[in-house]
């Protein structure tokens, strides 16, 4: 399935329906929902994005987890535009037949969004986001082509 | 050349997108160029460690070289996800 | 919220909104969902279980989640009697501030319900599904309190 | 004592629970007298390395101790989730 990148909100158990319709050969399916949270009583976010660059990103670390595990699919909607506090922004779906593949690349995928995708998140009074070392330190433990464990 | 800028970038600049005839040869090179157009480039561009690249969507360093791209674009570390 | 062991199935995105109801403190999400795999042509499978042991195990599980992770919510559901190929077994929904916690606690969860909860599985015309090694090898890794990573 | 039976010993043994009345002190005491039942028993627990035991709902070793025990269980290795 093809990544998305869209203002509209998503529905996780619609996009999972899609992935397992006539089909049985899925053990495992593993899902991040990220959502914009609420800091000190202020309220959501405005996430601006590179179109065309982005969608290219998203193809590439798909493909990337895809080379790395034994998946049965893989699904990426990231949103932008204005988004309130609570809101959806990020899903990442994976299936796989052992849990084992679909949580190492739901983690993989996310670890590369988070600093590697063209976004750009500035909060509501407070202004652009900084990105986080620890963001940068979480590519790391995927370098060389192995897996976590 | 488009040239591109986003977030703080686009903000600082004041413009989210400009066509530009450059000789430049690198992105170094063409950062240095448009520091010398206006103080608001200066400023976009004071501390390039906060300053991401890509030439024709694909991310590069500031070493990369410019021939053939038709794209270059600015922007802050991302922060997506 | 509570642990569920149930016949019925569940719906995902039901429980994720009754999770996020009324808050924005929660960044991430993580799910995993288990699925009755067709395995050669053979369609389904009866779940055994344990009543009363089941239920403590699974409590003792999260209650464990919980100390080893900040998490907002946490949700078990495992379903038990006649299964088809392609049938939803079992939901386990993580919510934390950042990714990493609700990864790491639904990955702890999932690798003790597969070997520390009393759920035994027999697969029409296969009979009783043996416990896997890797099972019992993923738990290794969150002895002694540490986190995995 | 209760004494319950899961999955394939639940099957081999014939039944899913019975009363007992024992003097067992421990597991492999109550194992052993079941073993001096019936054949079925024996077929059961031939290989004691493929069983697991818990004591009023929690699991234990199968030297442990059965004082004060109202519960206990026999079944195959856990293959939940």
């Amino acid at each position: 399935m093809a990544v998305c990148v869209q203002v509209d909100d998503f529905d996780l158990s619609a996009e999972m329906a899609l992935m397992t319709a006539g089909r049985a050969d899925i053990g495992a399916l593993v899902s991040f929902t990220g959502l914009v949270r609420e800091i000190n009583g202020g309220g959501g976010m405005e996430l601006e994005h590179y179109p065309g660059m982005t969608e290219k990103a998203l193809q590439k670390i798909e493909a990337e987890a895809r080379s790395r595990w034994d998946l049965q699919d893989c699904r990426i909607i990231h949103r932008y535009g204005p988004l309130e506090a609570g809101a959806q922004i990020v899903l990442v779906l994976t299936a796989s037949k052992h849990r084992q593949m679909a949580f190492e690349a739901a983690e993989f995928i996310m670890d590369f969004l988070k600093s590697r995708a063209p976004f750009w998140k500035k909060e509501s009074g407070r202004g652009w986001v900084d990105a986080r070392e620890s963001d940068e330190a979480a590519l790391a433990r995927w370098k060389a082509g192995i897996t976590k464990t | 050349m488009n040239v591109l800028y986003f977030a703080w970038l686009r903000e600082r600049i004041g413009l989210p997108k400009e066509e530009l005839e450059t000789k430049a040869s690198t992105v170094a090179d063409l950062v240095e160029e448009l520091r010398g157009r206006a103080p608001r480039y200066q400023a976009a561009f004071a501390d390039m460690s906060a300053v991401r690249v890509a030439v024709d969507q694909e991310l590069v360093e500031l070493d990369a070289p410019l021939a053939g791209a038709s794209e270059v674009a600015f922007f802050p570390p991302m922060t997506g996800g």
